[in-house]
């Protein structure tokens, strides 16, 4: 009877429990340690070893806005990270929303950086895989203006990139499409390498091409932001939701441990009612 | 000819001709080959008929994908389907609901459904209503299909395609309303999801098989057989190469970069 | 507390809590924010088709002379021929040419990065070695798990041979490689919808209710 | 001539853009080469489904519009559907061909963004608690296969949790055998299947083998 009760529970109270376990850390953050992922550390590695002097970092902002809870932590992190060596950091969108993202962030690095001289946000070119194409075939010229209108041939920003092989590293934030299929199918051999922060669901996916060293780094999901975080010693929005992150898993994995109790102590009693193998 | 595509081309010349020829084969009824059963695609009929009892309706979905990008053939798959689903509807005179996310797909779904029901003999079945643009961006649509379920407590649910994040939205949806659900997608990440919440699922290139398995149509038959001997050759490929790359002999790889 | 007085920011707050409320009851309230949410999402597509037609279409073929690209606007407007019963056949045509562009375009890759590549990634040697000669028991484990699991899961897929004997054996084995995948599958989207959950709870708790 | 000419269409166009990926000479007769042939085709394609979206458009604007007239349940709902979609268009459409009125894009930046992306982060978010109510309905242990699901499942969000890592620090180095090996190979499996499947069905659609899409009357 406890059991079928159980098993038959009302799924408003799975979400009102979901809710609070969520909420809760997120007002009191509880900083539980977090250990780095190497993939994250690869990126690191690649933007420490870059050389504020000659080299220069494109930053694909490539996610939605619906997306970018678990995607823009990382971009942040990895821009602060960028300012912090004073690295030239080119922000170019194939998503429409991308430039306003990116604004967002230029807005949080503050004076960190001088937009023109070593950032800016070139805006959004649509076109999906024959955009990046395009791009790559020119990422001197494929923009006259920048995003907020100005004209970036007199930006020293840009001064001196003619062709894609000017830029060293590729780092490009993404939520879908497109995103790391259609960059490794348009990027020419021995070019810029190319490193991914994506969201945690296209982990499983993008795995085979991290093993085959088709991407030279991979920060994965708020996570890899977090992480991100924790390697420049700036705690930041990923960190902050971690902690909840980490309880919402704890969370799940405690419903579906209950939902098999239930189960079985209900069908032990004999009283299941049928529905089909499930799987 | 362009660099580094030799194999390739040689792949779709030879898997191609395979593929044609069994198919060709087997229209001409030389070929006989028999489809193993798929339980998944069975209950499309038992789904039909529960909501025929509870007169309440079917709701179909082709899901998130199109016919202009690499999602096409699933897309295409899921309307072999969705003809044997409006010929069921017709059989047992329940009413479909067909919502749709891609503003491509929606007229050739609109007029696919009007020509099943034509060919059903019951084409007053077939109304403006039936086959629905809901949006093209992907959450508007999905909050429109959740509310088509609770509001006409739809009884079937069936959902196959290319489908993405909306999945479980839908699977729990419909299990809310308590439609009986049979799904399935090409699409790895969310076939997991499928298989929790739905009562049956079809599992990656299953979903291809339907237009063949539900019709018996000899050319969809041969073009599954087809595909097994393709199947075949990739499994004697991968055997080769597994012992060559143990033996440390590279060959089959320079041959397959050429 | 630093609660907004945008309006904007208002409308945003009550409209998601609306949205949100489908998942306690179906409501008159979700209903209008679905509805407008639908509005709101069909007509930004407009706009950016619209921009589209113009960008792409209407401004190079006037002002740069493309002459070309009269063939796509034809063709899209043959799609509203469907309307007129006498010539609705028409509007096959800029169909049929969606439809062969999608099977131009996916077919290569396809059968390039999809199957032959997979299948290359496939070929892992059974006896691995490290780069100085000595045998690694772990990887070799692994890379015949991985060689034999690829092969089951294509068992599992021969539709028509019978399943039975060793190929049943294989396919039941692909089937369980399978279910696992999908497990890790999961485990990984529990991750990624808590982080866009709490990016949601930060919207309302913070930009609007400012509690955050 | 109504049959004919559109299964012909399907092979030309999608002959021409496949040969593209192969091979790349001048046309005869012309001075573009084939993969600027296959760049226009493409650039045509794009155009085209933007008409689209105009005609899936009337078919909401239908449904919506004969239910407001008959004054059908919904119908108040239905008119503020299309009050916002026109909302939309009108101040998007006005916003683009007047580039200089910086109210009406100010307007149109804040019903994008206030009016439209916040709700599709809603839903998408929403997903969240579906995941906590199907772990607790669906995931049973009936099976061996469902077994095994689950319990990846349940060992790939231990390891990806901070919080059990502390538990015991075995909890990541699971997930990721799972993630790299066994996931690996599902996805390989499934990704070659799926491509023989989508690769059969191409090539049936681009010889006219299949034409159930095209209607079955003339």
């Amino acid at each position: 009877m406890w059991f079928e009760r159980l098993q038959n529970i009302d799924r408003r109270v799975i979400y009102t429990i979901l809710l609070i376990v969520l909420i809760t850390p997120m007002i009191k953050p509880i900083g539980i340690p977090l250990s780095v992922n190497s993939t994250t550390r690869q990126v690191y590695n690649l933007i420490e070893n870059l050389d504020p002097e000659k080299d220069i970092v494109m930053m694909g902002m490539d996610y939605s806005v619906a997306g970018q809870a678990d995607v823009h932590p990382q971009a942040v992190a990895v821009a602060k990270h960028l300012a912090n060596r004073n690295i030239r950091n080119i922000m170019v969108s194939f998503v429409a929303d991308g430039p306003m993202l990116a604004e967002k962030i230029i807005g949080i690095l503050g004076d960190r950086v001088t937009y023109g001289q070593n950032i800016v946000n070139v805006g959004y070119l649509a076109g999906g895989e024959s955009a990046i194409k395009k791009f790559i075939e020119a990422p001197g010229t494929t923009f006259i203006n920048d995003h907020r209108g100005k004209p970036l041939a007199n930006m020293p920003v840009m001064a001196g990139i003619k062709d894609i092989n000017d830029i060293t590293l590729i780092l490009d934030f993404q939520t879908g499409s497109p995103g790391y299929q259609d960059f490794l199918r348009q990027l020419p051999a021995g070019g810029p390498l190319y490193a991914a922060g994506i969201v945690t669901v296209s982990v499983p996916n993008v795995m085979p091409y991290l093993n085959s060293g088709q991407l030279a780094g991979l920060l994965q999901g708020l996570r890899g932001g977090a992480e991100y975080e924790v390697l420049i010693e700036e705690p930041g929005e990923g960190a902050a939701r971690m902690d909840a992150q980490s309880l919402g898993h704890v969370v799940i994995v405690a419903f579906i441990i209950v939902g098999n109790l239930a189960y079985f102590g209900s069908k032990r009693k004999g009283k299941t009612h049928g529905g089909g193998d499930k799987v | 000819m362009i660099e580094g595509t030799h194999f390739v081309f040689g792949a779709f010349i030879i898997l191609g001709s395979i593929i044609i020829g069994v198919l060709l084969a087997t229209r001409n009824g030389k070929l006989h080959p028999k489809i193993r059963r798929i339980p998944a695609l069975d209950s499309i009929e038992e789904a039909v008929g529960r909501a025929t009892e509870m007169g309440r309706p079917v709701h179909y979905s082709p899901g998130y994908g199109d016919i202009t990008t690499s999602t096409a053939p699933q897309t295409f798959a899921s309307f072999d389907v969705l003809n044997h689903v409006v010929a069921l509807t017709a059989r047992y005179n329940t009413q479909l609901i067909v919502t749709c996310k891609s503003p491509q797909s929606f007229p050739i779904i609109q007029e696919l459904v009007r020509e099943a029901y034509l060919v059903a003999g019951k084409p007053d079945m077939f109304r403006e209503d039936t086959v629905r643009f809901i949006s093209e961006a992907q959450f508007a649509w999905a909050a429109g299909v959740l509310g088509i379920f609770t509001r006409e407590q739809v009884a079937a649910n069936i959902m196959l395609g290319y489908f993405m994040a909306e999945s479980l939205l839908f699977a729990e949806g419909g299990a809310q309303v308590g439609a009986i659900q049979v799904a399935g997608t090409g699409n790895l990440a969310q076939t997991a999801f499928f298989v929790a919440a739905c009562d049956y699922t079809l599992i990656g290139e299953e979903l291809y098989a339907g237009g063949a398995y539900l019709s018996q149509d000899a050319s969809k038959v041969g073009n599954l057989a087809g595909q097994d001997i393709v199947k075949m050759i990739t499994i004697a490929f991968i055997v080769l190469g597994t012992l060559l790359a143990t033996a440390e002999s590279d060959w089959l790889l320079e041959l397959i970069k050429k | 507390m630093n609660i907004s007085t945008n309006p904007w920011v208002w409308f945003m707050g009550i409209g998601m809590l609306s949205l949100y409320s489908f998942i306690y009851k179906e409501n008159p309230i979700y209903r209008l924010f679905e509805h407008i949410y639908v509005g709101a999402s069909v007509g930004y597509a407009i706009v950016t088709a619209y921009g589209n037609i113009v960008d792409q279409a209407w401004t190079p073929l006037t002002t740069k002379g493309e002459l070309n690209l009269i063939v796509p606007i034809i063709l899209g407007l043959m799609l509203y021929t469907r309307f007129f019963k006498p010539i609705a056949w028409l509007s096959r045509w800029p169909m049929s040419f969606l439809m062969g562009l999608g099977v131009g375009i996916s077919t290569y890759g396809m059968l390039n990065s999809q199957l032959i590549a997979q299948s290359r990634a496939a070929m892992m040697p059974i006896i691995a070695k490290s780069g100085d000669g000595a045998f690694l028991l772990g990887k070799s484990i692994n890379n015949i798990i991985m060689v034999l699991g690829v092969l089951g899961v294509l068992f599992y897929f021969f539709f028509s041979v019978e399943h039975k004997g060793p190929v049943k054996k294989m396919a039941g084995f692909g089937r369980l490689v399978m279910m696992i995948t999908f497990g890790v599958a999961f485990g990984n989207v529990v991750m990624g919808r808590i982080a866009l959950l709490l990016g949601a709870i930060s919207d309302i708790f913070g930009t609007w209710l400012g509690i955050i | 001539m109504k049959r004919s000419v559109p299964l012909l269409i399907v092979f030309v166009i999608g002959t021409f853009l496949l040969a593209s990926y192969f091979f790349n000479f001048t046309l005869p007769g012309t001075n573009i080469t084939l993969k600027q042939g296959a760049s226009t085709i493409n650039n045509w394609g794009v155009i085209v489904t933007a008409f689209a979206v105009g005609l899936a458009s009337i078919n909401l604007l239908r449904i919506h519009g004969a239910k407001i007239i008959n004054q059908r349940s919904g119908w108040v709902n239905s008119a503020i559907l299309i009050l916002t979609m026109f909302t939309f268009i009108i101040v998007g459409i006005y916003s683009r061909s007047n580039p200089d009125n910086e109210s009406a894009a100010k307007l149109f930046s804040n019903l994008f963004n206030y009016a439209y992306s916040p709700f599709s982060a809603t839903m998408y978010s929403m997903i969240a608690f579906y995941v906590a109510s199907a772990s607790y309905r669906a995931f049973r242990m009936r099976s061996l296969e469902a077994t095994l699901l689950l319990s990846a499942a349940v060992l790939v969000m231990l390891g990806n949790a901070p919080i059990a890592e502390q538990v015991w620090a075995q909890f990541p180095v699971i997930g990721k055998w799972l993630l790299t090996v066994i996931n690996t190979t599902g996805q390989r499996g499934i990704a070659i299947g799926v491509a023989i499947g989508g690769f059969a069905t191409s090539l049936r659609i681009l010889l006219g083998f299949d034409r159930g899409h095209l209607g079955q009357g003339d």
